[in-house]
């Protein structure tokens, strides 16, 4: 299984976890945090202008084909950096292919 | 009138809330580490929102609803026009979804702003009828919308959905503690003030000058971008404010408001927002950058309505009342 | 009586405890993103707590300590009873260990009913002793030991330890702050609550009202599970407070509770748990479904009992205590 | 004087912000889950400096800037000396490196001691001027310079930069609240005071009490470390103050302060630094074990301080001003 | 070695704690998360209902085995996902078996 | 391209991002944590005394060198650790090597 770890802008938040259900996923987790990058610092006092941290789990096919969706719609938009670790689990199939009910 | 000015000027900036907030930009020039964490600001947004919410309802329960509609109407209006104008001026040297975007930032309204000016008229002890608050809320979203038309006028822009938008205008939880805490005051009424004032009014100035420390962080950050958005914006980011306040001034006077609220009202006009109009943006218009609208925004509009606008519209307001 | 009831309900729903708890249920309703930061959370209940918890000890160091042993005893009866019946009823829909689980929360209090309580009482202007906030802190642990035995007669059900639960009861931190609020209160007497009174006693109603704004929003996410539940539950989950309510209010006063302190008392045994109860369920009944007790605790009773239990409770000990 | 001694000490040890210091104590020892979150502390720490800094200011706007430079001078005299004994006296048991970093804390000062010695003043009605918030901003930096010279003066030491040092002793979030609440309440003045009191001071001693009770669970934390820390450390963490407090009181005596000024001045000497002095010296003295410097300061010191100490010093003060 | 990663509710900290304990973990890392998952959202602004994010470094055999012992007794009593993934160290031995003293 | 990742003392903050800017990130993301390591529990309710997590994306020489420098310089120095994992982005020239720019 992959974990596809997303930093953006919190604006961000409600198109990232769109793809994330559009993708398949079934689950995710974020917080808030600070960070630093090309376009400067951002402090992380205002939720408004901070940055969030979400990781979600799903199949490495899918995780693929996720960053590459975040990259083509997502990425000239908001700031934005996001990566794949391949990670092992028990229990894949709770994290395998859309929900089926 | 003169004097006037000089009075209400040495008044608002000698004013604890401003003194912390120039205390925030110190702070930031001279590198410190002082931080508020997010939910510390958080709160600080909620309680203010609430408070004022929540004693404009209780005024309003003594002024009756009657009154509101015809400022209401105005103030819907003016919002939605102001970016009409800014969007033709700034055109001058901005590409098309950027004169949209800071226009949306300029027909949209300030809360901070609007609580300092509440704040001050209340020290001063000018008597206001206390529904301005509803205005604040109803004026939040008009100008986003239709400077979002003015960018979609040009071709496809970004995502942009009329449902989404207006779901925004009604449940973004500015509006939402503003008209609650509007609708709570009316029904509690004096009764429910009087139980509520021990938290929602004598702490209320201190409050507000803790959190302008905050926004002079915040604010101030943004002085290193001041370069990048160049002086036309920067004379614009002036300017606007001030043709708002004043135009805020005569408008109001006509639509009938006197005292406090003719000076709430030409604040209203004249801040600019930096909390919902840039979230919207930032989905609407992703193409627009944000170091034009954010460093108009923060880094000149709010500081200078903070400190020199603000007892400016009063000190006008007052005049044209008397004239 | 139905006069008495009546005034009872007006006052209480128009209070702006109770006005800002619908705000943030229509908050969640409208999908608003009106949202508490978790720190804020933390921050008003150790607040609450800790001032419901000194303002008690500093009556009890005027009343003096003799007069709480009797109501003492009769609150750690009725809070291990309470889940005896209410298991017998729920089985006849429930598992076991489902029954079991829910009957711990109905025997155990909740905090922020009764700060609501306390709140009605002091509002009307009527006369406690001051020290129901001791019972409180000793009616939290009974029900849930008593209903962690009940599920466990039927055979072996995930972890669990005496001296854990024991511990947990004596040191949690909402027992921990109301005690040592409590002892804090006894210690400094008037002299010291004079001198926190400006923290602990005249923002303390605002303060409730705020956090019942937030409480409003956790409880409206719950309405989603109501189907889930079932009618049998709904109906339990508001005839349970009810007739614990009754009860309480014979039983106390027999205890020869009287004034506000007879409706603080029929409010504690009307309430039911939703921090302590599911913390001890989840870990010794992790079999038990969340969406059976958190629902019927948070989505009915405590709604319930905050806008038509109090009052009623109230107008009951009122007549009572008039007959 | 053994009379003043007793009534002060009672007065302070059954006050409600020792009460609650005491309950954070408690509350660790039985293992208590209570804990503050991050962003409550930090909020706490911010409003009480602030209000600090302020209600310093605008004292000084009455008593006028000529009668500070003075104590000014020999604060900082003191606060860079302390440091030279302590590391003499600390060399007998202690490595060069432990010595200086335990010697930099003792010399520095505690803004919440100060804070509750201001509070005890107060509380017993008990005059002061009110400049010697700006003595506590003073103090904080020197000895800890002093300090790291005298670490540095046996070879390299990790990193050190003046520079460095030199910006944190004057942008430090600490020093820069209350540097910069003193000049807002400078220019302020009484009529910014009034505005608000309602939050910068009615609430002061509530939220001071809230906040010793997170500082009881802070402190308590490092009793497991006594052992480590020795019999030596533990008498030094205890005659320390003692002995810089008596000097606080006939130096600030000859330095011209009197009634809770000298009360004021003798607790900053004796006070021990817990936040500005482990930054450095973490940064600049890494080898430094923090088993000695924040076991002795946390542990010992700031609880001594605050129960003991305070009346001490107070008692001290009085009857060298009497005789 | 390993890093292994649970995310879970909030009360199940203490269970959690002590299998990290039991299977060798000298040290672990872990802060508040909001969710979505398969029991539905946990916004996390109660620390209670709340989610928790828990990172433990250990040996690859260790953290598989604490991922399975996770498995047989915590993931059917609580709201919980965990994952492992490789990663490199230095001083590979602070994190390798029970503490000896 | 990897992933760094450091757990530290908050104090060390500073130390920390001057080594990520001289091995040419140009980016990072952090965020304060409760840890539980050697030094004993850190509970992090107050800022100075609390842990902060960092992470930085980097080419995997950078990486392994960073963390070689992290080790040589501040290990000792601060309760720390760090660990790197392997992941993969897109857009893998925005983390590569020092900002020209
Ligand atoms: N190299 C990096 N490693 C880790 N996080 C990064 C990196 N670059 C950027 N970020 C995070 O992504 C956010 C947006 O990046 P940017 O668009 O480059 O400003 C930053 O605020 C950081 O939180
Ligand atoms: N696919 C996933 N990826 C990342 N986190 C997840 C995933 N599924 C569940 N979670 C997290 O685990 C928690 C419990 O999951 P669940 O038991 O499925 O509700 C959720 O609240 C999320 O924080
Ligand atoms: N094995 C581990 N896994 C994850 N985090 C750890 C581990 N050991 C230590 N830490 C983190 O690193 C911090 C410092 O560790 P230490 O210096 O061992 O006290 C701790 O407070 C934890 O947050
Ligand atoms: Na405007
Ligand atoms: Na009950
Ligand atoms: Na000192």
């Amino acid at each position: 299984m992959s974990v596809l770890t997303v930093v953006c802008e919190s604006h961000a938040r409600d198109a990232v976890c769109r793809l994330f259900t559009q993708a398949g996923a079934r689950g995710w987790t974020l917080h808030a945090v600070e960070g630093m990058g090309g376009q400067g610092e951002r402090p992380g006092d205002i939720a408004e202008y901070a940055n969030i941290r979400m990781e979600t789990i799903l199949g490495r096919e899918a995780a693929l084909q996720l960053l590459e969706e975040l990259h083509q719609r997502l990425f000239d938009r908001f700031a934005m950096v996001a990566w794949i670790s391949q990670v092992e689990v028990v229990r894949a199939q709770k994290f395998a292919g859309p929900a089926s009910g | 009138m003169f004097t006037d000015v000089v009075s209400a000027l040495e008044f608002n900036l000698l004013s604890p809330p401003i003194l912390f907030f120039a205390l925030g930009v110190v702070a930031t020039l001279v590198r410190s580490d002082l931080k508020f964490p997010e939910p510390l600001y958080a709160g600080l947004t909620i309680y203010l929102l609430a408070a004022i919410g929540f004693k404009g309802g209780v005024a309003l329960s003594k002024a009756g609803l009657g009154q509101v509609w015809l400022p209401a109407l105005g103030a819907v209006a003016v919002s939605a026009l102001i970016p009409v104008w800014s969007f033709l001026v700034l055109r001058v040297k901005f590409a098309r979804v950027d004169a949209a975007a800071i226009a949306a930032h300029y027909g949209s309204v300030s809360a901070v702003t609007f609580l300092a000016a509440v704040n001050f008229v209340e020290s001063r002890g000018v008597p206001q009828q206390g529904f301005m608050a509803a205005l604040l809320a109803l004026m939040e979203a008009p100008a986003i919308i239709c400077a979002l038309c003015l960018a979609r006028s040009g071709g496809p822009a970004g995502e942009f959905s009329w449902k989404h938008q207006a779901h925004e205008a009604l449940t973004g939880r500015g509006v939402l503690l503003l008209i609650g805490g509007l609708v709570v005051g009316l029904l509690a009424g004096e009764r429910g003030w009087k139980a509520c004032e021990g938290f929602f009014g004598q702490p209320f100035q201190g409050v507000l000058a803790l959190f302008l420390l905050e926004m002079g962080l915040v604010a101030s950050r943004r002085f290193g971008d001041l370069r990048k958005a160049g002086w036309f914006l920067i004379l614009f980011a002036v300017l606007a404010p001030l043709l708002h306040g004043v135009l805020g001034v005569f408008l109001g006077h006509a639509l009938g408001l006197r005292g406090g609220d003719l000076t709430l009202f030409a604040t209203l006009c004249a801040s600019a927002s930096y909390i919902a109009a840039p979230a919207a943006v930032r989905v609407s218009l992703p193409e627009a950058n944000p170091a034009f609208y954010l460093t108009a925004v923060l880094a000149v509009t709010f500081p200078f309505n903070l400190t020199f606008g603000l007892p400016l519209y009063h000190a006008l307001a007052g005049w044209w009342q008397g004239a």
